[in-house]
């Protein structure tokens, strides 16, 4: 079997008397689309936050790419090749869209502490940014500040982001949210090609989405995984359809 | 800016007609206005402008401007009275600290400054300058002559000042003349309002006596708390924390307490009783010692206008080095590095009617002048 | 050193402590309940100090001016809130720290204007001068221990009313969600004037104690003011409790500090150097402290809001 | 940057050189030392502006460098006077350039760890931890005897600069004017850098710059750092002008002035600082002038720029901003 990519065992965070993970483990392996569904309040959000280092679990570990990472920052984890994207905001609400891409490259880079050269006219910078934001189909709107975008573009904007970072595992936190159906489906296609270049953790309500392009789904209630398969073995898991679905047993 | 036409009024124009009038004469002063400090300033400023007017002389013109006790300001503002206002004199500083920022420069830019108030020992010893009179005192003086007086009561004193350059000088100039022993010798926060915990040490610490330099809120702030907490220790002080400006913010708590100062209302000379006298007619309050050197500063000024041009910088500063004039102080002479030579008394605060006030009690020095004098090569 | 000195510097620094409570409570107040940061704080004390003086020279007694302490610094601090205030809700930190620092030149002339530039007496009431004895053969003075008495009672009062009273379940509705207490169809505004005016009368309350212990003059509020300032910061900003624990810290370590540190060092270095150096390290202690403190816990000891 | 805020700056920058020339022609020497004070507390406040417009960072603490940078000015000067080694056997000096340099690496070495603290925090935390370290730097300046405690230090003379007169007003002008200017041109090309791009974004939104690998703590540390170092060499030319250094300098109406030239003039704007430290330098000076109740008048515009000209001076003559 291959080594997964991102390997998670026996998570646990709590607040105060609130058990919000409560030793959760999955994997990601290369070349999937992995779904996390769960309903409401299952805690999807606390457990992205561990993974990506925005929080800190209580116990368990995190590898990625064969390295623990369970002690290490956000940004630490982002250098080492793990995207997140945000359900809401976008990464400067006042830099336009192309700035935002811009920001990405320079992370991927590394090159931050460069001082004095202007990025505006950087090609090292706007060339691959323009390339990300073409590729998700916003190079018309480059000059518009985020904030000014709307929301489905927003949308597009943070996988452009993502994609500049050149990561080795994306982690998508509700990319469907709040599109319409058009853009559902666009984006759907596209995610079904990005799966090549980067295994995809992907967290998401839109339950068309999720089995059109899962390899594999998990699934969270209260804390705990119940359930990890393909999607058939998952539709037709009795504890599943009890515990998130409502469905009488 | 504000500019005060000094007697600028036409009677008093006519009234002086005939008497040969001296030159213009611009002099600028510097002094604290706005903030906790000002009411030094405001009495300062008082006292020198009714001289001004009380002299007749409408030749005069003062430039006044608020340094709100802050050096880097009165550093503009000196800079724009030479340089823009291109005043032939100055004065009007209260604080030490300020002094520093500002003579240093002035004086180097060959304007004449006479310090009403402060006078650090930087200036009165190898940084004297021949530009430079102080008009007050150097600042040990008060503490020596507290020291030299305690001599006669105390052996055990227990002695306190804020951490700065001020306070250093005053306890070692209180140090230079007390003979007895030191029961504590403590050092306090610049800005201290709450004094609870050295009290509680001044108690403990067998001390027959207490002395303090603590000027404005400092002082007022120790002193009531002191009375507050049934120490029966006496306390002996230099004049500025028993001065008129502070005395009825610190009430009755101050009765009785011996301080040392170079004057007191009830300094029995002519100039004196005219002075007292028209400071309050006009202001319609009693003066403090700051309004009495301040006083002091404008009739020297006055009266070496008479002898010489301010235009001609020699004979303008022996005219001053004479010190020709009445002062409500009796005796006044300049030493060598142009600080006074003067007697320096001790008084206590009583109650007259109402009104807390000072009352001359003994002579600690006739005729001081100051340790640095030797240091200033003049 | 004794033990009924130790014990006598012990009352001291919890009544410092006590004093920076009675400042720092409404202002932490404030803060938890509109997010407001208010600079002028310092000069509500002020105004607390000042009317007490003029009411107690005026009438003669001291409790009169203590009450108009009380109107007059809450009467300032609704006006403040509806002029101005009120209009700060929704900006900056920033905008906050500008416009309240305006407030205090505004304030701080505007009494030298009306009160001129000397400073005004105001003694402690009759009832409450002289010293009591301490155990060991100590005294401490009756009106110290008087505002202990005043600063728990204000603690006490402060936690029922927030805890037990139908203004306190408004005001920690207001610290957790603002529109959830406007949809409720609470008038949001008025609270937030009587919030701003009760933490301006527990101002004035403390100027007016403190200006009988110290001189009543313009300026008196800015040292008072940062040092509420470290204390609400330490404690956790919007915590009642925490600016109890902070004021009481603060207060022990400064006079402790000023009173040990020269001692200890003396015992390391000449005597002649040891005071200078000892009280400069005194009066650097207590930021010292909060640094440390918020190295180590970024959002104070026990933060209501993050 | 609108054509219009374009024009203001122009404006601005030529203002100063030219009231200075204009003094300078008519023997007015009081108006360059005026237009030379503008351009130090612009400078430092453009340092202040880094941390505080681009990062977002609301320091309470400037005046620490600010003092800092004076302390060296005045404390290498007095040793090179008094030919005495001021530390490790290294002679003092009255040249200006090294007293610059040394004032920007000190004030450097000194934001470091304050900076590591401090930037733990945020918020209003961030604001009182800031003030509380240079409260510490305050108190230990007037309470350390050895250069003149709150009495403050005196520079027997202006420090000099090679082939330059400083002694004179203009010469030193023109010296503080290139330096202003310099300082112009550093923040333009950072805020339009690499770094000044993940700065902004710093404050924008921390927790997404993180999430694509860029430490915000990092960034912002770096960004008070060079903050810093830019006001401390503001402060050794402040200490210059006046020949004099104090722990005024060091006070927290000192932070609380450069946060208020920043405002005036109007916030993240490249000559905010400019604007606000001429209005706020010509208000000292004409409402001084005018009353002694000047302080109540400045309040009063303080508070109007608040509530009516949110952008500050700039915001009002040159508009909203733009960003590209």
């Amino acid at each position: 079997m291959v080594e997964p990519v991102l390997d998670v065992k026996g998570l646990e965070k709590s607040f105060g008397a609130l058990k919000a993970t409560n030793g959760a483990s999955l994997d990601l392996r290369p070349g999937e689309i992995h779904a996390l569904i769960g309903p409401n309040g299952a805690g999807k959000s606390t457990l992205i936050n561990q993974i990506s280092g925005a929080l800190a679990p209580d116990a368990g570990s995190i590898r990625f790419l064969g390295t623990d990472i369970t002690m290490l920052d956000t940004a630490r984890r982002a250098r080492m090749g793990l995207a997140r994207t945000f359900q809401i905001s976008s990464l400067a609400q006042e830099f336009s869209a192309l700035r935002n891409v811009m920001l990405a490259v320079q992370a991927r880079q590394g090159t931050s502490l460069r001082f004095f050269r202007p990025v505006a006219s950087d090609v090292s910078l706007t060339e691959p940014a323009m390339r990300m934001l073409s590729r998700v189909g916003l190079a018309d709107r480059a000059n518009v500040p985020a904030a000014a975008l709307s929301h489905g573009e927003r949308r597009q904007l943070e996988i452009a982001v993502a994609l500049a970072m050149e990561p080795k595992a994306f982690l998508l936190d509700e990319p469907m949210a709040g599109m319409g159906p058009e853009g559902s489906k666009a984006l759907t296609g596209f995610l079904d090609g990005l799966r090549r270049e980067a295994p995809i953790l992907l967290v998401e309500h839109d339950m068309d989405a999720v089995f059109a392009l899962a390899d594999r789904v998990s699934v969270l209630v209260y804390g705990r995984i119940i359930a990890t398969g393909s999607v058939s073995e998952i539709r037709n898991d009795p504890e599943v359809r009890r515990a998130y679905l409502g469905e009488p047993a | 800016m504000r500019k005060f036409l000094a007697g600028g009024v036409a009677a008093l124009a006519l009234m002086t007609a005939g008497i040969a009038q001296a030159e213009p004469v611009k002099i600028g002063v510097i002094t604290t206005l706005s903030g906790g400090g000002a009411g030094l300033g405001v009495d300062m400023r008082d006292a020198f402008q009714l001289a001004i007017k009380q002299s007749g002389n409408s030749e005069i013109e003062l430039v006044v401007e608020d340094d709100a006790q802050k050096p880097e300001l009165a550093v503009q503002i000196a800079e724009k009275m030479i340089q823009s206002d291109k005043v032939d004199l100055m004065t009007g500083i209260i604080w030490s600290n300020l002094a520093m920022a500002v003579v240093p420069n002035a004086v180097a830019q060959d304007v004449i400054y006479l310090s009403p108030n402060a006078g650090p020992s930087a200036l009165a010893g190898a940084n004297c300058h021949p530009n430079y009179f102080n008009v007050a005192y150097q600042n040990d003086n008060f503490h020596e002559a507290m020291g030299e007086y305690d001599n006669k009561d105390y052996k055990k004193t227990f002695i306190l000042a804020p951490n700065y350059p001020a306070g250093k000088d005053a306890l070692t100039g209180f140090k230079r003349y007390y003979k007895g022993e030191l029961a504590g010798e403590v050092y306090t926060q610049v800005g201290q309002t709450d004094y609870a915990a050295e009290i509680a040490e001044i108690r403990a610490s067998g001390a027959d006596s207490v002395y303090f330099f603590l000027p404005g809120g400092m002082g007022i702030a120790f002193m009531k708390q002191y009375a507050q907490s049934g120490v029966a220790i006496p306390v002996t002080g230099p004049g500025f924390s028993f001065s008129q400006d502070v005395l009825p913010a610190i009430g009755d708590a101050a009765l009785g307490v011996k301080n040392s100062g170079t004057w007191a209302k009830d300094l029995d000379n002519p100039a004196n009783k005219a002075f007292v006298e028209a400071f309050q007619k006009e202001y319609n309050r009693l003066p403090s010692i700051y309004a009495a050197q301040s006083w002091d500063t404008a009739n020297l000024i006055l009266s070496a206008i008479g002898k010489a041009s301010v235009k001609d910088k020699d004979a303008f500063r022996a005219a001053l080095k004479e010190a020709d004039f009445a002062s409500v102080r009796g005796k006044f002479k300049f030493n060598t590095n142009n600080h006074p030579i003067q007697d320096i008394y001790v008084t206590e605060v009583v109650k007259e009617g109402d009104v807390l006030t000072n009352k001359i009690i003994a002579t600690a020095f006739t005729d001081h002048g100051d340790a640095y004098a030797d240091k200033c090569s003049m | 050193m004794s033990l009924a000195l130790l014990i006598e510097q012990f009352l001291n620094g919890l009544q410092l402590g006590v004093m920076l409570f009675l400042i720092a409570a409404g202002l932490t107040l404030i803060f938890g309940v509109m997010g407001l940061i208010n600079l002028a704080h310092g000069s509500l004390y002020m105004v607390g100090a000042f009317a007490c003086a003029t009411v107690a020279a005026a009438t003669g007694s001291f409790w009169l001016g203590l009450v108009a302490s009380l109107a007059a610094a809450a009467a300032a601090g609704a006006l403040m809130e509806v002029a101005i205030i009120r209009r700060l809700y929704a900006r900056d930190h920033l905008d906050q720290v500008l416009a309240t620092f305006a407030l205090i030149l505004i304030f701080s002339e505007g009494t030298r204007w009306l009160f001129g530039s000397f400073p005004l007496y105001l003694d402690i009431p009759p009832l409450l001068q002289g010293a009591v004895a301490l155990p060991g053969g100590g005294q401490y003075p009756l009106y110290r221990l008087a505002i202990i008495g005043v600063g728990v009672i204000v603690a006490i009062g402060l936690y029922l009313l927030i805890g037990r009273t139908r203004l306190g379940m408004r005001i920690r509705a207001g610290e957790s969600d603002r529109e959830m207490i406007a949809a409720l169809g609470i008038d949001i505004r008025s609270l937030y004037t009587i919030v701003f005016a009760f933490g301006a009368a527990l101002a004035g309350l403390a100027g007016a104690l403190v200006g009988a212990l110290q001189s009543v003059q313009v300026g008196m509020g800015e040292p008072a003011l940062i040092l509420a300032f470290v204390v609400i910061v330490i404690g956790g900003i919007g915590s009642i409790k925490g600016a109890l624990i902070g004021a009481i810290l603060v207060g022990l370590v400064d006079t402790m500090g000023r009173f040990l540190l020269p001692k200890a060092l003396a015992l390391m270095m000449p005597a002649t150097q040891a005071g200078p150096v000892g009280a400069a390290l005194a009066s650097m202690l207590i930021y010292i402290v909060m640094a440390l403190i918020l190295a180590f816990r970024p959002s104070g000891l026990f933060s209501a809001r993050t | 940057m609108g054509a219009r805020e374009t024009t203001v700056n122009v404006l601005l920058v030529l203002l100063l050189p030219a009231v200075a020339l204009t003094a300078l022609f008519i023997g007015e020497a009081f108006y360059i030392t005026l237009a030379t004070r503008i351009a130090i507390l612009a400078l430092a406040a453009v340092g202040l502006n880094i941390a505080l417009g681009l990062g977002g960072l609301v320091s309470f603490g400037h005046a620490a460098f600010f003092g800092l940078g004076g302390y060296v000015a005045g404390v290498l000067a007095t040793h090179a006077f008094n030919m005495e080694p001021v530390a490790f056997g290294l002679p003092g000096t009255t040249a200006m350039p090294a007293i610059w340099l040394v004032a920007i690496l000190l004030c450097g070495l000194v934001a470091l760890p304050i900076g590591l603290v401090s930037l733990r925090t945020s918020g209003v935390y961030f604001i009182m931890i800031t003030l509380a370290f240079a409260q510490m730097i305050y108190y230990f300046a007037i309470s350390w005897p050895a250069y003149g405690g709150e009495d403050g230090l005196s520079l027997s003379m202006r420090n000099g600069f090679p082939g330059l007169n400083t002694a004179k007003p203009f010469p030193y002008f023109v010296v503080v004017f290139v330096l202003l200017l310099a300082g112009l041109l550093l923040f333009h090309r950072l805020r339009a850098s690499r770094f000044g791009a993940a700065l902004e974004a710093a404050r924008q939104n921390p927790a997404r710059l993180a999430a694509i690998g860029i430490s915000p703590f990092a960034i912002r540390l770096v960004a008070f750092v060079l903050s810093a170092m830019i006001t401390g060499l503001a402060g050794a030319l402040f200490a210059d002008l006046n020949r004099f250094v104090s722990p005024s300098m060091l006070s927290w109406h000192m932070s609380g002035e450069l946060i208020v030239l920043i405002i005036l003039g109007g916030k993240n704007r490249l000559f905010g600082p400019l604007a606000g430290a001429a209005l706020y330098v010509l208000f000292e000076y004409a409402l001084g002038g005018l009353t002694e109740r000047w302080q109540l008048f400045l309040g009063l515009v303080l508070l109007a720029v608040v509530f009516f000209a949110r952008g500050g001076l700039i915001g009002l003559l040159a508009g909203r901003p733009r960003h590209g």
